[in-house]
Formats: C-alpha cells, structure tokens, sequence
C-alpha cells in the first residue's frame, strides 16, 4: 500500500544518506582495518537502502534508483542526524553509536512487523546493525578513555550530534496509521536511553546539555548538508536521463 | 654455505621458502620491496575509484563499487602481513610510502576522470595486474604465494566487473559510447606499461626469475595482456587506440606501438598528474588519524595494565 | 549626582551621549548587551545566505549575494566597533557569542533551504531589521547611532536585492513561483516575531525607551512592517501565509494572526532548526584560525620589537 | 574572433574556478577582517571571469552564464592550481601568492593587447590584482614568520601546490596563435619567480624541490577535484533550464 511504500522509504532513506556519508570514509580511515571496517558498514547500509527503497518503489512503480537519484531533496525523508557530516572520526563514531542502536532496536522490533517484506528485509538488516553497533560502542569507549585529547574530541562529537536525537524518536502520522506494521519511534527510546548511557558511561562520557533541534526530515524539511550530498550523489545520473549503467 | 645450499635446492625443486628459512640478504630485500610496492598500490589504488563512490550512478554500481575498493585495502593488509614476514614493520613500510621513498604502480598517478574510468580501471588495469599476479601465485617466497592466490582470486571478479561496466555503456547512450571509449584511450597506453620496460631494458628481472619470484618476463606477460585485451574489446564493440596492433604470424607476436616510456619514467619519478594528491591524501589520512591511533594505543596499554594487577 | 543630572539633560535635549560621558551603568549595559547582540546577528546572519553563495545560480546574483554576505561582516566590525567603545573587547564580545551566552537574532537559527530564500531573507528579514533600525540611527548613544546610519543605508540596498530576487522568481517558472511562495512561508511569521514580543509582555522596552534608545514599541514597529509588506506582496503576485491579515479600519491597525511564541521562545533558548549548526560553524572557524590569529600577533609583536630596536 | 574568444575563455575559466574556490571563505576566515578581505578578493575575480565570459561568449552568442553553467567538466580550460581545495588558511594564502602574482604579470602585459577589449578588461583588473597579490604576499611573510607552526603549515602549503606551477607557463596553442593579442605564459615565467623568490626568501620560506603535475587544463584534462567543483557550483542553474533569476 501506499503508506507501507511510505514508511519503507522512510527508512530507506535514513540508509541511503548515511551510507553516503559513511562511504566518504574508504581510503581515508585513520587507519587500514578502519577502511575495511566502515567501508563494510556502509556496504551493508547501503544494502538495507537498497532493499527498503525497492520495496518502496513497488507500490509507484518506481525502481530503487528512480527514488536515489530523481527525487528532489524536498521529496526526501530522511533523519537530519544522518544527514550531519562526517566531520572527524569521533563524531562519525558517535554519530554511529546514535544510529546504529536506534536502529539495532528498530530492526529487531521490525521483524514482528506484520508486512512480511518489512519483517524479512529487518531480520538481514538486524544482523549486520548489531555489528555497526558493537563497532561504534566499542570505539567509543577506546576514544572516550584513550587520551585527554581523545576524550575532549568525544565530548566535542556528543555536543554537535545531540541536538538531532529528539527527532529520532518523534511518531509522525507515517508511523501511527500503520498499527502493527510500522514500529512507533517513540517506543524505543527508553531503551535506547537506557543502552547508550551505559555506553557512555563506559567511555567516560555524559549525554550533554544541548538544546533539540526543530528537525522535520520526515516532513522533507531538510538541514542545510542535505542539498550538498544530493548534488554529488545524483550528479551524475541526472546528466543522462534515462540511461542503464 | 649449507644454508645456501639448501635455499637453492628449495628454489630448485620449485618448494616454497617460508619466513623461518635461512635466504640470501638481497632476495629477502627483493621481495621486502616488490611486496610492500604490490601492498602500496593496492592502497593508493583505491583512490581513482573512491573518487567516484559517492557519485556512482547507479545504487547497484556503487555497492559494487564500495565492495571492490575496501577489497583492495584487504589486499594491502594481507600483503603488508605477507611483506612483514621478511622482518620490516607495516609501519616501517607506511613510512617507507608516506616520505615518498617507496614505489608504488604508476598507473594510480593518473587521475580518473569520468565514470567510464571505473570501466577501464577494472578491466585494463586489473587486467593487466592479474596478468603479472596469476604467476606470483607460485613465487617461491610462500607467504607471498598464498596472499597472491586469494588476491588473483578477488582481481579476476573485479576485471570482470570493469568489463561489464564498460559494456553497458558501449550499449548505452551516445555519451556513454564516448566516455567508455575515451576511458580506453586514456588507459591503453598506461595499462601496457604497467608489465614494465622491455626486457632488454630491465636489468632486475633476470635475477628474479633464476630465483622464481618472477615466472616470465615483461615482455612474455605484455604479449599475452596485449593479445587477451584485442580480443575483448571487440566485445565491447570499442576501440584500442592503436592503429599498429596485430597479431605478426610469422614472429608469433602481437606487434603494439611505441610506449611513452619517457612519460613512464617521469610519472615514477614524481610527475604523473596526480602523484602529489595521491601522497598528499595518504599523508592527510595518516595525519588526521593520529589521535585516534594515539588513543586506541593508549587504551590498548591501559587494558593490558590492568590485565596484569 | 551632577553628572547623572548632565546625562539626563543630554537624553532629554535628543542630543548624543559619547563614549568619554558618564552613563548610567544600566545605560551602558543595556547597550553593550544591544550593540553586540546586533554584531552578533549581522556574523550569525551570514551563514543562510553563505549556503547559497557557491549554488547561486547566475553569475549576477552570485556577485550580487557575495557583496551582501561580505557587508554584513563589514557591518559586523563596525558595531563591534560602537561595542567597544562601551570598554568591553570584542574578544570578549565574540566569548560570550562563542560560549553561547551572548543571543543574537533567532531567525538566522532558520536554514535557508532553497535560493528563494535569498529573496525572503532580503525582503522579510532585511525588511524587518530596517523597520526596527532606521529609529536607531537618532540612539541617544553617539557611536551606536552613528554605525546604525551606516548599517541602514546597506540594509535598504539589501532588501530591495532581495526582493528583486523574488520578483524574478514570481515571474519566472511555475517551479520559480512555488519556490518564492514557500520561501514566504516560513519566513513571514519568524520575520514578525523579529520585532519582539508584544508591548504587554515586554518589560525591558520601557526603560529603552525613556533612554530614547528605542524610539517606538515592538507593535508599533511590526504594524508600520506589517503594513508594508502587504503592499509589496501584491507587486509579487503572491501571499503572505496569513488569512487573517486585513486593515482594521475602526482601530487603525493591522490584524494578523497570532504568532507562534512558544516557538519564538524555544528557538532563542536554543532549540531552533539550526541554533547547533550556526553555534559550532562559529566556533569552528574560531578553532580553525587559532594558529593564524597566533602567528599574526607573534609576527606583529617580533616587528614591533624590531622597531623598538 | 573564435581565437580571441576561445583565449578570452582560459582567462574567465580561470577568475571563475579561483572565485568560487574563493568565496567558500566567506563566514568562515579565521578573523573578521580576512572575511572582508577574501570576499573582496573573491568579488574581484568574479568580476574578472564576468568580463572576460561575457567577451568570450559574443563570438558565439553566449551569455556568461551559458558558459558557466551549462558547458561539461572537459570543455573547461583551466588551470590545475586555481582548482585544488582551499586546506588551511595557509594554502589559500600560498594559491593566492602563486596566482596572483602571475595574474599581476599577466594583466599588466595585457594591458598592451592590440585587442582592445582584452586590454580594457585588464587594465581594470590589474589594480585589483595587484591588490589581491599585496594581501597574499603580506600573509606569506607573517605566517612564515610568525610562529613555528605557522611556518610549518606553509612550507606544507607549498609542497602541495608547487606541483602546479609549470602548467601556468606552459605556452598553448591558444596563445601562439594569437600574436599581439594574447600574452606567452612562458613569458612571465622569469619575472614571476624572481618576484615569488623573493617573498619566499622574506617569510623565511623556500621553493620546495617537489615534481610536476603533467597538468593539463587548458585542453579540459583536470584535477579530479574540478567535477566536485562544478556538480556543486552548476546544481540549482541545471535544475531549472531556460529560468530567469
């Protein structure tokens, strides 16, 4: 149906852009098991984009490129928190750590979903984010009780990122006219809280006192980055209309 | 002198020698640099095609993509581990990269340009690269032997995939057609000097081969890379920009232009168009990682203290 | 005693007060916290309209845009200028921006999502400045007064720029017109609130307003804006986002509809869409030219020594 | 004619890459008056590349904007130095030494063109370069001088772009065929490095023995950052073909 299309594009999106941003990284890791490691996760989210926006597309008769390259950036739907830019290795880190265990929640919720295509597509994807998820955790406690320096580029990374976590966690009418199939944001945020304090407090970190942003992705109401990563992403494609690659 | 005998002998029954056997100072040097230079490549070859990840034009080719880049840094990890069984670090190594002092394959000074260029890299390049690998995988050298093997492995699958980039858009548009063509034109020339100068000219490879680390000679391996490429691209329904290539019956050999091998030597020496962003951006991630380096040290050590009380 | 008495005599004869003169300490507070707030609206402010400087989409408009977002810097220097002579620093001045401490105009916590809002911001946002700004220039205070003369002729030029931009876009395509309209959208109501909360809940204004440093309340302003642009809007050939904005003939005065002040209070208390973003893109720069700033006073201390010498 | 047009063209290409590339700094330099001054110098070249699109584009009845927009990555003709990122401070400072310093040369021989419009647009342009040039070598001598790590930064900058500096003189087609009209880059060549020689030599900084890029921009053979450049710069003008702004 049309708000099922609605709601797999939702989270397609959220995939799409970060596996943009996280492909940035291949070949400019701090280190070359860092290139394997998050060129493997962007694969792998990008993965997920790829199946939720193909099972979008079916509903308007659209493909998963139609959707990634010829949609404006009004039209798209994503989080801002994945639109935020890499900046340094910690705040891709704690940008990971903020979305890899909301989605880590949100798969595993998903697979109950009573949309088979949703349910499958989440039980792939729940594997893989659990991965993403130990990877940002355990980076986060090495940079979190590293060095001073370290220590002062994370509580850096938590300031600028926070502002973007309400967001997550804000039940559009896309989740709530899809009882049963979509899961409700706001449901996980106690255990998402629950989960990444104790995180931080490994690390040596405390959430910061930011304010929240007035953040409507879902609305297509975009940060400023987003534009940005669109014109690279769909340079190309658009410069050949109607072409197979 | 029994030590040298017996290195001989495991040269000569075509045995492997292994990290704990006694070898001669100049064929652990040998291999220590072609290793480590095979290692760098794959690391600085990842640039060209990282280049286009982010504007790859279609979510299939970018995946397809992403997955090819971050095998080469896997190649270069099991390769710097294969090169440190001769003694040097991967850092020593990394140094050895990051000051400029060791080589790596000049075709990565050559920027890419367009789209099409993840087509020919694939095919002409890593074609060529395989070419030269698929006989290193019996180098007597063991370690290096085996991390040839799962690389050929993996580079066979990426040519594959540079081909059929390339065919979809020999198929394609116009546009297409003309970038995929000017891809090859850039790339043919570089490609067939990747097997490097002339056997009359290259002086190393002679001691290499007595000492099974090489199999066959510049010239052998540019003969069979040249004859297999003027086959395919007849496939591709595109052109190799040489009017002078074919197949001599009577020499049995493909006769191809004059390389520019004063252009080879130049981009070794520094420079290609693109020798200083490649070492610049290696020098630039390195740079930027040091904290994160320094931290997971220091993290490493703390644990490890706190292991011990 | 004298000279409070001599300050009030300046107040009351509308003549200047100048920075070598007595002033109440409130007096000087209250101006120090305003003149800054304004430097630091005019750096902030130039961060949505920068977004569009390398994606203005003629040559024209982006030489146009440039000169703009450059003046505000130059208004920047000259009010941190006035500030000073208030005997803080703009060091200081630029902590409190930095720290988050200092406010400066909550709209630029807005992004500018599309080029139309070049258009808006010159029109509605600029628009509004002027009406709140053009009183200023007769400030009881002498430097501020006189910055403001400055500032408002620029700031004319502005608005009109703006919203030119927003009649080549009403008059262009379907796509153009929608872009302008949504453009009007979101910055109608944020423009209206630029002004302040209504009369009623605005106990500061008063004292302003006695020390002739604000010349008219914050509903007198908005109705003489209001009112201004309602006209202009009909030039556009499109609407301002309020059905319920008419000329109440009875009581002399615009009616609109009724703002969002929970939103105005959230976004000045940090919540706004892009309060994060502006905040660390200041501070960035700040971190980022640390080492320059340092070189530069080392360099002029080693010259001002050389000279001593 | 086509040759002076096509002449006219290198010289726009090159102002419009160096502004856009410019322009980035503003908001962002490291005090408030260098927001002023890199958006004054940014502004100049802007109004260089108009001109000189502008002149270039009669001869085949183009707008400047035709040619900024809507022309590909390959038909643009210039130079590698003006296209590499801004980095630090500190490189925008060594770019802006390179090329102005050039520019200044290069104008001021302009001026004797036997093309009068090309004469025209330089005599104007030259007073502002000459300007640009004195900001440039003003910053080179005080970050050179001023502390270790400023020194250091700038010997950096320089091993970065001094690959750049024998496409400048390099003579093309394009300037051999236009005898009187066009300056021979080679020409300024001597001049150029006696003057950068000798700003060097003030900052305590030297000419780094780095290679040189086989560069070739004037024939559309760029740096792989141009296309990242253009994507950006061109996006919202292609989205809306044929609009007014």
């Amino acid at each position: 149906s049309d708000e099922v299309a609605q709601y797999a594009l939702t989270l397609g999106d959220d995939a799409l852009i970060l596996a943009q941003r996280m492909s940035h990284w291949i070949s400019r890791a701090p280190e070359l098991e860092e290139d394997v490691a998050l060129g493997n996760i962007a694969l792998d989210v990008l993965g997920h984009a790829r199946s939720f926006l193909t099972y979008a597309g079916l509903a308007w008769d659209k493909t998963e490129d139609d959707l990634a390259y010829w949609r404006e950036e009004e039209e798209f739907t994503s989080l801002w928190i994945v639109e935020q830019p890499n900046g340094h290795f910690g705040v891709t880190i704690i940008r990971q750590l903020i979305v890899s265990i909301f989605q880590n929640l949100l798969y595993k919720q998903l697979t109950q979903s009573k949309d088979e295509t949703l349910a499958a597509i989440s039980a792939k994807a729940v594997k893989e984010v659990d991965y993403h998820r130990d990877h940002a955790i355990q980076w986060t406690i090495r940079l979190g009780q590293g060095t001073e320096e370290s220590a002062a580029k994370m509580r850096h990374a938590l300031e600028i990122l926070w502002p973007y976590v309400d967001e997550m966690f804000r039940d559009e009418a896309v989740h709530q006219n899809l009882q049963d199939i979509a899961v409700l944001p706001s449901a996980l945020r106690a255990a998402w809280e629950e989960e990444i304090t104790a995180v931080l407090a490994d690390a040596g970190l405390e959430i910061p006192a930011t304010g929240q942003a007035m953040a409507y992705g879902r609305r297509g109401e975009h940060s400023e980055h987003l534009g940005y990563l669109l014109a690279e992403m769909q340079v190309l494609a658009r410069k050949h209309p109607g072409a197979s690659w | 002198e029994q030590s040298l005998a017996r290195f001989d002998a495991l040269i000569d029954q075509d045995s492997r020698v292994e990290p704990r056997d006694w070898m001669p100072e100049k064929y652990r040097k040998t291999l220590s640099r072609q290793i480590s230079q095979h290692a760098h490549s794959e690391i600085i070859g990842m640039q060209p095609e990282a280049n286009w990840i982010t504007r790859a034009p279609s979510l299939k080719r970018k995946s397809i993509l992403m997955a090819k880049v971050q095998d080469e840094a896997g190649h270069g990890l099991y390769l710097y581990s294969a090169a440190e069984t001769l003694g040097t670090t991967r850092d020593e190594y990394n140094e050895q990269l990051l000051s400029g002092k060791a080589k790596y394959s000049s075709i990565f000074n050559y920027p890419a340009r367009t789209w099409a260029d993840m087509g020919a890299i694939g095919w002409l390049v890593d074609g060529a690269a395989i070419a030269n690998q698929v006989p290193l995988c019996r180098a007597s050298y063991g370690p290096y032997g085996r991390a040839m093997v799962r690389v050929c492995k993996e580079e066979s699958f990426h040519q594959r995939q540079g081909f059929e980039i390339l065919l979809s858009l020999s198929r394609g548009t116009d546009a297409q057609k003309k970038m995929a063509q000017d891809a090859i034109n850039r790339f043919y020339e570089p490609s067939l000097m990747m097997f490097g100068p002339p056997d009359d000219q290259s002086p190393n490879s002679q001691q290499s081969m007595a000492w099974k680390i090489k199999r066959f000679s510049n010239d052998e391996l540019r003969q069979r890379f040249v004859g297999m490429i003027a086959e395919q691209v007849k496939v591709l329904g595109l052109t190799l920009p040489d009017p002078e290539l074919h197949f001599d019956e009577e020499k049995k050999q493909w006769i191809h232009k004059d390389l520019n091998w004063d252009e080879f030597m130049a981009v070794i020496k520094g420079n290609g168009p693109a020798n200083a962003q490649r070492l610049e951006r290696r020098r630039e991630a390195h740079r930027e990682g040091a904290w994160v380096r320094e931290a997971a040290a220091a993290y490493a050590a703390k644990q490890a203290q706190s292991e011990v009380a």
